[in-house]
């Protein structure tokens, strides 16, 4: 396929099919929750659709990425390019993996509304959107789109007030950094004349905007919207207590994709667009990196709760993000793609266990309520330890090869330091993460009925085996995917020579 | 050339926007300086517009359409705590924390 | 004039988020808050923004604004013996002190411009509104360069409709 | 050329293959006791006729050549270090070889009755036959590391042999003082050896002997550290100040071991490896010095020290201490051959005395044992008159200690004799030797009258065993006499091996040791005296000895004694002569104690659970856990918190990235 | 013999049957029945080390480089590659490791009672990361391995460990943890360094080891990144308190594993990697004395410490700390009879603490404390016992004859050349070690008979013979007749010295990042 001339129309519809596929499924589901809506079986019906949509979707994704679609003429609203690919694939799986995990615990807690995986896909389009807008509004309303499909995702129990609670905050907060980041949107606007990436990017170089007091302001604020959405620390207050209250498979589905789109939205913002200001927000973000390591890692330590422990530890995994970030080369870019695949896999797998395991109310999972769970039900454990491990950075796990990436990047811009905090915030997490294997392993369940509700069955079986496998594999041989996302990261940095003509994506 | 002053003005009904959420402890209201936030920067891109072209007002189109978006989940989420908690105010909803 | 008309309305927008934030009552904050809104309807028109202007009066001050209002009263909040919801005195000092310093540290935006090269000639976009009508000067790019978020913006709304409704509908 | 010497392995391998043979035999058939006394003793005259052939051969074969290495295999070849399995037959080995094989043969007959009714009897001719092997590798060691492993070895043995009866913990606590006490010494010799590599590249006692008059030079700081630190390691093994403690405590083993091992071989190690490195102490007079004066001291000390001991072995054991006294008092002013002279002779009489004391117990034990009392077998104050009863045991014992008090004809006259004169002969030098000629007369005078001391009180004057197990006592059996008698003959005539110059066919141990000692002669002084004082000499030191014996007679009244269960604690001088100074004491509050509660209190309380574990890796910990804590404080569930956090970012972030 | 191994074509596929065999075996282990189990993981150690036994052979004592290497391309876009070889230093910590791990099976038999599958696949799982460790000639694969090995050994101590097992094996791992993350931002770094500098990036060894040559700052913290993960897993003073706790709290098998094998990847690493790559810090005076009087402390420290345990395998890990401060003596005194003398001491350590080891879990197994005060006189019960232990006691505190005084005896010499001062301190451990040692013997074999439960308790089995006897032959033979041992290593300690004491190359000097 190659080139696409994204002026005609039938080339713009090719550049967004993917987008256009989902939405259109999810328009598809709507109608069919409208009529449907009954029982358990209608639920599980529309899972499967949505399932089905997903897939597809991620068929016609890889199926562009390997043929290398890419544009030719004017700077469009979209990007075409491997970083996109890398991204959709990623929250696509994140999105497939929190279906299948959805199937059984929605059941379990009798959610029955199809309107559910209607808005996962809603969200996931935003996200799509998110990794391929190469516009800053497609940005913005890619990140609106999935922000209020999860604002309601989270408060979707509606018998429960925590999920109440949990939507009202996370709305809430989320408006208000939604300002600022529209805000940020407004100034870069005002200071280059544009949204559009690329084109900020020509005018920030050719016009030396490296230092304008109006794009860095806008800029900050970017930061802060985008630290809002990936939960970096001191923006991050929101994100345990939503996780907690939020339904299981929702919050895994935030922990791994909503924080890979604002990530992939902020990698693409800052090394495409602000690559020219990069001292200006390098140090911000390293700032942001060294808290958000630390201060995730530290209240991790202090945690009972299963839940809010894996919220607090992706809180600092964001932290090992933005240090890659941080390091603002290409290899950061790749980094962060590789990355991201390898804690979706690792976190939705986390997340699938607790979901489990917390037959009486996953709130309640106390790390300590997995002890013994090796002697009752030792694959699951076995899952779960793999999980702990690679969250860890252990080798042998997909997460080892990311930090190491991650390491690679930051230590090749000679961030010495930010590596030292990144590995000091590893061993810190040591201090919660092998609590799980302990308890989980090395003491003796505490009565003899112990875990005998505890069951991986069906989609939710498949999830942790899948992950478990896949974290192990990336672990071992990462080669394809770690090529593909050097490959992404590598076209996002070195953007196309940016036109000369135009100023700005409208005639005059 | 009123593009400086409108900016500033912008500036400061944003700041009394996010002033207004430290401020107050109801959601609603909280909401409300929310969109007072939004305005605000409604405003900034219609002055922008002016020097820069009509995408500007495209954006405050795009904004208004967001702004009605969030208010309908928004105020929907609302709703659904008040149904809960039979209050608003954010000092009595803090189950979650730790 | 202008410059008299400019700094009327923005002094009527100020007071009136001020009073929206400082309003014990709900429904006079919502009230505070929609008489901020048309005053920047004005400041559009200044700023020849016209379709805009009048967006701004029938969906927000219209429709969004009636839309808080109704809840305020549905839920009941705004009953006079509700209490303030304004925090106490440490709430009021962060509030004044962060917002001043938010203030001061944007206040630079008095000097800034867009710059020269890109700028605009003085007058364009009042020649083009009279050339293509007000609201032609905003269907223009919003069909063409902006048709994607505009279609995603259908998307958006979609979402908040079926958000909304699932999380108010009565039965599940 | 298949010389007779080279069976010199077979001597060091016979008693290995005893130990390994009485070693099985311990674990598997330990009731096999005639077994074990026939492999036992059997090696061990092996050993000794083997050992007589090579040395009769190496006599024939290699009077003036070089010594004889045999080497065996490569130890330690790492770049310039090449350490090889070697041993050296040479003058001096020779002479260590007959000592400890013949004295050895005799004292393991004797064994055989000593030890008759121990449980541990194939365990107890394990050991002292792996005793025997190792202080053969000891003494026929062709370099340094080679003589450490005899060296360690017998230090080993030392110590598994005090301990033979180590469900006492008294015995096991011996012991283990002794191997430490050894290990203090060993460390000496370790450090020696480094500093003989650093400076010459070899530790082959050829290259070493060869290169050294080169090497170093004479008086220089590098020999003398090497030598001082050699003379650490003597100190160690025999038994001088400051690490003699070890010793008396050693008597907790069985009898037949302290002659043996702290009597006849064992610590005279020391002595021997002096005489070998003579050519290393001859270019460093001060530490030649040193080694003479602490000798002397030694000699002195113990001396005074054994005068008021009850325990029949205590004071043998500070006999022998101040008889090693004299070895380096002899060794230490040049007199090699003096000294070794002295440690043939020593071996002989003290064995003697040892075996003869080891009979006397085992009738008093016997005696104990049959009526069923539990009084000390040891003390002399519950002996008395026993020579009415053991009058071999009596004869052989006298005839010994005359021999150390130093009466003219009989061997220790004569050695002793030879370390006094020619200590005075260097008197000439520095008036330092005539102060060790001094210290040693006094110490002869001593060594009389607590020798006679001993005697008395164990054969004369009326019984104080008790009455019933008078008649119990009897003459220990022939097996043990037997070896009794034949020593006696050996500490009658040894003396003729070197007989002073103013006697015909004197000094034939002096010609014999000559090719060894040469080496170090070259740099001392040449010291001689005059046949008229040498005369006056022998009759100063005669008359020393009679003084001392005299003394004792006269001076003593073993009818005043009283059994030691009903006896008196003692009271002022001989309180602190009998609490041996109380050096233990000493030592174990200012060594051992502070040792031990700053390991226990400060190192490992302190240091590793307090400071490392608790305020480190704990602390840490409990620092995370604080933040972690803390950090939960900040996310109290409050939105209008969160925001005002979040508003707090913003401007800093605004601020930044302003700068 | 080596002959005949070559014409198997030994050489090509020996490094990689020793780390697939005990994988493949683990497996078969973790699925197979549970009875079995131990036999499977009995047979596959056993097979290990009939294999290993080979590069005795075919090892070419005459070369200083590495033999028997394979390479396959791992991670080619990061220059990943997975080289494994050996040499002189490397061989005989090989060899050590597929002895020690047959006879920790063996010793397992009894011990381990419960969950015996997994325990005895992390065993074999185990010796495939230790082999690993020492044969690994990519620094990438070393850092893999270096870790990897952490996993079955915090399941083996807190699963099967003691009471405190849980802190024990958290302790364990974070500290050793906490070295390696360090040692990884610093291998990173000289890879992108040389990557830099040559324009090859490659986590060979080899290629690092070439191109490297650091001074000044970078040199100090890059050398300090490696010096923590080694010194911590050494374990140097002051960073050795995890030892005692593991070792404790560890069953049998773990302990002698840890103190055998694991501690010399600390000592490996810095004879490998630290030292090589970094002469020019590793030989300032600064950091020489630093780490020179740490040894020393180590020694004295550790043996004091160990004097007042009370528990008899707290004092063998104590002990331990002293050893490995021989060890690092000799390294660090750099000659070759102290790198020699400190390769061979890293032997004997394995031999004679986990025979300690060993035999301290045998009399737990019977009494089920390992208070030193609740024995006393055992020796007239189990005689057996009593006399290998005084055996293997007497090698530790290294009676010539025995291995122990080979290790020392060299290491000391070999020091004295180049620290004499610290040479001498240090040979008063041997003065310590002898006390605490005794002490400990004499207070559990020795002394009165008072405690009624000792009476009855019985003497070694067949089985507990058969694993100690490799261990005592051992003993005799490296006491007796180490030269075919130390002709092995010359070559490749003499060519460590060389390197690190040769000429001195122009240092990189770090530019400008890049982006």
């Amino acid at each position: 396929m190659g080139h696409l001339d994204l002026s005609t129309a039938s080339g713009m519809t090719l550049a967004l099919l993917p987008e256009v596929m989902l939405s259109a499924w999810a328009f598809a589901l709507t109608l069919y929750a409208g009529v449907r809506h009954r029982d358990a079986v209608d639920q599980r019906r529309a899972g499967l659709i949505a399932l089905a949509g997903l897939v597809a979707t991620l068929i016609v994704v890889i199926w562009m990425w390997a043929a290398d679609v890419r544009s030719v003429g004017l700077p469009f609203m979209m990007a075409l390019d491997a970083f996109r690919w890398a991204t959709s694939v990623v929250f696509l799986l994140g999105a497939i993996l929190t279906v299948l995990l959805s199937f059984s615990y929605v059941d379990r807690e009798r959610l029955w509304a199809p309107e559910y995986y209607v808005l996962l896909l809603l969200a996931t389009v935003g996200m799509m959107f998110m990794g391929s807008g190469l516009d800053l509004i497609v940005i913005f309303l890619g990140l609106e789109l999935m922000s209020v499909a999860v604002y309601v995702l989270a408060g979707i129990n509606r018998r429960s007030p925590f999920a109440a609670e949990a939507a009202l905050k996370y709305f809430l907060l989320g408006a208000f950094a939604s300002g600022f980041f529209l805000y940020g949107i407004a100034l870069i606007y005002g200071a280059t004349g544009t949204t559009n990436l690329t084109l900020i990017d020509y005018q920030l170089r050719s016009l030396g905007l490296g230092t304008n007091l109006m794009l860095l302001i806008g800029a900050a604020m970017l930061l802060v919207g985008f630290g809002f959405k990936i939960a970096a620390v001191p923006f991050h207050m929101w994100a345990p207590d939503v996780y907690d209250g939020a339904p299981t498979p929702v919050t895994a589905f935030m922990a791994a994709a909503v924080k890979a789109a604002g990530f992939a939205a902020l990698v693409r913002v800052l090394l495409h667009a602000l690559s020219g200001a990069l001292p200006a927000w390098q140090n911000i973000v390293w700032w942001l990196a060294v808290l958000t390591i630390l201060v995730g890692n530290l209240i991790a330590i202090a945690q009972r709760q299963m839940k809010r422990m894996l919220a607090y530890s992706s809180i600092a995994h964001a932290g090992y993000l933005l240090a890659a970030v941080a390091s603002g080369n290409a290899l950061g870019a790749g980094a962060f793609l590789f990355y991201a695949l390898a804690y979706t896999l690792m976190t939705i797998g986390a997340f699938a266990v607790v979901a489990m395991a917390g037959h009486n109310g996953e709130r309640d999972l106390l790390i300590d309520d997995l002890t013994g769970l090796a002697r009752r039900r030792p694959w699951l454990a076995i899952g779960t330890a793999i999980f702990m491990l690679s969250l860890l950075g252990f080798p042998g796990t997909a997460g080892f090869m990311g930090k190491w990436f991650i390491l690679q990047s930051i230590l090749q811009a000679r961030e010495h330091a930010l590596a030292v905090v990144l590995v000091a915030g590893s061993v810190l997490s040591a201090g919660y993460y092998l609590p799980v294997v302990m308890v989980m392993f090395m003491k003796p369940p505490v009565s003899e009925t112990a875990h005998e509700q505890v069951a991986a069955r069906g989609a939710g079986r498949l999830v942790v085996a899948v992950t478990a496998i896949c974290v192990l594999l990336f672990g071992v041989w990462p080669n394809p995917a770690l090529d593909l996302a050097r490959s992404g990261g590598h076209d996002l940095a070195s953007s196309p020579q940016a036109p000369v003509s135009s100023t700005s994506g409208a005639e005059r | 050339m009123l593009l400086g002053p409108a900016l500033a003005v912008s500036a400061i009904l944003f700041s009394i926007g996010v002033a207004g959420v430290l401020l107050r402890r109801n959601a609603i209201i909280i909401f409300m300086c929310v969109e007072l936030m939004l305005n605000a920067v409604n405003l900034t891109f219609i002055a922008l517009a002016q020097q820069l072209g009509p995408e500007g007002q495209v954006f405050v189109f795009f904004v208004m359409a967001v702004a009605a978006a969030e208010a309908a989940v928004g105020l929907a989420i609302i709703i659904a705590i008040y149904r809960h908690r039979q209050t608003l105010d954010l000092q009595y909803i803090n189950l979650l924390r730790g | 004039m202008t410059q008299f008309v400019f700094w009327t309305l923005s002094g009527v927008a100020i007071l009136g988020a001020l009073l929206c934030i400082t309003g014990r009552n709900p429904v006079m904050s919502a009230l505070s808050l929609v008489l901020t809104l048309f005053a920047l309807a004005g400041i559009y028109v200044l700023f020849d923004a016209h379709f805009i202007a009048v967006m701004q009066i029938i969906v927000y001050a219209g429709a969004i604004m009636v839309l808080f209002l109704f809840v305020i009263m549905l839920l009941n909040v705004g009953r006079p013996d509700a209490g303030s919801d304004v925090k106490g005195k440490v709430g009021k000092f962060w509030a004044g002190f962060l917002g001043a310093a938010l203030i001061a540290e944007m206040a630079a935006m008095w000097r800034l411009l867009p710059g020269e090269s890109f700028r605009l000639p003085a007058g364009t976009l009042a020649g083009l509104t009279a050339q293509r009508g007000a609201v032609g000067l905003i269907a223009e790019p919003l069909f063409r360069a902006y048709l994607v978020p505009f279609e995603i913006t259908s998307v958006l709304l979609l979402a908040a409709v079926v958000g909304a409704v699932v999380l108010a509908k009565r039965k599940l | 050329m298949p010389a007779i010497v080279e069976w010199v392995w077979l001597v060091v391998m016979l008693p290995f293959g005893g130990f390994l043979a009485n070693g099985w035999i311990s674990f598997f058939r330990p009731n096999d006791k005639r077994a074990v006394s026939i492999i036992g003793v059997g090696v061990l005259a092996g050993a000794f006729l083997v050992a007589v052939a090579v040395v009769l051969g190496a006599a024939r074969e290699t009077v003036e050549a070089a010594p004889a290495v045999f080497t065996y295999w490569s130890w330690m070849p790492v770049g310039t270090l090449q350490v090889d399995v070697a041993f050296q037959v040479d003058h001096l080995s020779s002479v260590m070889l007959l000592v400890v094989t013949g004295v050895g043969a005799l004292i393991h007959v004797f064994s055989v009755g000593y030890m008759r009714a121990d449980p541990g009897y194939a365990r107890y001719f394990a050991y002292l036959n792996l005793f025997v092997f190792f202080m053969l590798v000891l003494v026929l060691g062709a370099s340094f590391p080679v003589m450490f492993v005899g060296w360690e070895g017998v230090g080993l043995c030392s110590y598994l042999l005090i301990g033979f009866w180590f469900s006492e913990k008294a015995n096991a606590d011996a012991g283990k003082k002794a191997f430490i006490m050894n290990r203090i010494g060993d460390f000496g010799f370790l450090v020696a050896m480094f500093m003989i590599y650093r400076s010459i590249g070899s530790l082959s006692f050829q290259n070493v002997f060869e290169q050294a008059p080169t090497a170093f030079a004479v008086g220089g700081s590098a020999i003398t550290w090497i030598t001082l630190a050699l003379f650490l390691g003597c100190a160690g093994k025999s038994a001088q100040i400051p690490l003699y403690t070890w010793l008396p405590d050693a008597m907790a083993g069985p009898t037949p071991v302290s002659a043996l091992i702290h009597a006849a071989t064992m610590v005279t190690a020391g002595v021997y490896l002096v005489a070998r490195t003579n050519v290393l102490f001859a270019m460093a007079p001060i530490s030649s010095a040193v080694v003479a004066g602490v000798g002397a001291l030694t000699a002195l000390f113990a001396a005074t020290i054994a005068v008021k001991q009850w325990d029949i072995k205590k004071v043998l054991a500070y006999s022998t201490v101040s008889q090693l006294g004299y070895m380096f008092l002899g060794v230490g002013i040049g007199a090699y051959t003096a000294g070794m002279f002295h440690l043939v002779t020593h071996a002989f009489f003290k064995a003697l005395l040892f075996l003869g004391s080891g009979s006397v117990i085992h009738v008093l034990h016997h005696a104990y044992h049959e009526t069923h009392r539990h009084d000390d077998a040891q003390d002399m104050r519950n002996m008395g008159g026993l020579v009415r009863f053991m009058p071999w045991t009596a004869g052989v014992m006298w005839i010994a200690t005359l021999a150390i008090a130093g009466i003219p004809g009989l061997s220790g006259f004569f050695s002793k004799d030879e370390i006094l004169a020619a200590t005075f002969a260097r008197g000439g030098e520095a008036p330092f030797f005539y102060l060790l000629w001094v210290i040693g007369t006094i110490a002869a005078l001593l060594t009389a009258f607590y020798m006679t001391r001993l005697m008395i009180y164990t054969f004369h004057g009326s019984n104080r065993t008790g009455e019933k197990e008078c008649d119990h006592l009897h003459e220990a059996p022939w097996i043990m006499t037997g070896p009794l008698v034949v020593l006696a003959a050996g500490t009658v005539l040894a003396g003729a091996l070197n007989l002073p110059e103013i006697l015909p066919a004197h000094g034939w141990l002096e010609h014999w040791l000559e090719p060894v000692t040469e080496l170090g002669t070259r740099y001392l002084p040449e010291a001689s005296l005059a046949p008229g004082t040498e005369w006056a000499l022998l009759g100063l030191a005669t008359a020393v000895a009679a003084v001392g014996i005299i003394g004792a007679w006269r001076l003593l009244h073993p009818e005043a004694l009283v059994p030691a269960r009903e006896a008196p604690p003692e009271t002022g001088l001989g309180k602190l002569l009998y609490r041996k100074y109380y050096v233990d004491e000493i030592y174990d509050a200012a060594v051992v104690r502070p040792l031990v509660w700053l390991s226990e209190k400060v190192l490992w309380r302190e240091i590793d659970q307090g400071v490392i574990d608790g305020a480190g890796v704990t602390g840490v910990t409990r620092l995370a856990r604080w933040l972690g804590h803390l950090g939960t404080w900040f996310q109290n569930g409050y939105v209008g918190r969160y925001v005002l956090w979040f508003v707090v970012a913003v401007i800093l972030v605004v601020w930044e990235i302003r700068r | 013999m080596s002959g005949l191994l070559s014409s198997i074509g030994y050489q090509y596929w020996v490094l990689d049957a020793l780390i697939l065999i005990p994988v493949a075996g683990g497996a078969v282990a973790l699925v197979g029945p549970e009875v079995s189990g131990k036999r499977t993981a009995l047979v596959v150690t056993l097979l290990e080390f009939v294999v290993s036994l080979g590069l005795w052979w075919a090892f070419d004592p005459a070369t200083a480089g590495m033999q028997f290497e394979v390479s396959h391309a791992w991670i080619p876009s990061w220059g990943v590659t997975y080289h494994v070889g050996v040499d002189g230093i490397s061989l005989f910590l090989v060899l050590l490791t597929t002895l020690t791990m047959p006879l920790a099976v063996l010793g397992s038999y009894t011990y381990i009672k419960s969950y015996e599958r997994p325990y005895y696949a992390l065993l074999l799982v185990l010796t495939s990361g230790m082999l690993g460790v020492f044969i690994a000639q990519d620094l990438f694969v070393f850092y893999v391995f270096w870790e990897i090995m952490l996993i079955p050994m915090y399941f083996i101590i807190g699963v099967w460990g003691g009471e405190r097992r849980l802190y024990a094996a958290l302790k364990f791992f974070i500290y050793t943890f906490v070295g390696s993350l360090l040692m990884l931002v610093a291998i990173l770094t000289i890879y992108l360094l040389v990557g830099q500098s040559t324009g090859r990036y490659s986590f060979e060894y080899q290629h690092l080891l070439n191109n490297i040559w650091l001074t000044g700052r970078w040199g100090i913290w890059l050398f300090g990144a490696f010096f923590l993960a080694f010194a911590i897993k050494v374990p140097m003073f002051p960073f050795h308190t995890w030892l005692p706790d593991a070792h404790v709290e560890a069953p049998t098998a773990g302990s002698v594993i840890l103190a055998g094998i694991l501690l010399k990847m600390g000592t490996y690493g810095f004879l490998r990697f630290a030292l090589p790559l970094f002469p020019g810090v590793a030989l300032s005076p600064a950091v020489s004395t630093a780490i020179v009087v740490l040894s020393v402390i180590g020694i004295i420290y550790g043996a004091l410490v160990a004097m007042v345990q009370p528990d008899f395998k707290k004092l063998i890990a104590y002990s331990s700390v002293s050893h490995l401060g021989f060890v690092m003596l000799g390294i660090w005194a750099l000659t070759l009879q102290s790198v020699q003398g400190a390769i061979v001491i890293m032997i004997n350590h394995g031999i004679s603490t986990g025979a300690l080891f060993f035999l301290s879990g045998m009399i737990y197994e019977r009494r089920h404390t390992r208070a030193i005060a609740a024995f006393g006189g055992i020796a007239r019960v189990v005689p057996a016992f009593a006399a290998i232990l005084t055996f293997v006691s007497l090698s530790s505190i290294g009676l010539p004859g025995t291995n122990g005084f080979i290790g020392e005896f060299l290491v000391l010499l070999g020091s004295f050349g180049t620290q004499p001062a610290a040479t001498i301190v240090a040979t008063t451990g041997i003065i310590f070690a002898a006390a605490y040692l005794l002490w400990a013997i004499q207070r559990i074999l020795f002394n009165p008979l008072d405690q009624p439960e000792n009476e009855k308790i019985p003497d070694l089995s067949v089985r507990e013979l058969i694993v100690l006897a490799p261990l005592l032959a051992c003993i005799v033979w490296i006491g007796v007749y180490p030269a075919p041992i130390l002709r092995r290593t010359e070559a490749s300690a003499q060519a460590l010295v060389n390197q690190v004491r040769g000429p001195q190359r122009l240092p990189i000097v770090p530019g400008a990042p890049e982006r």
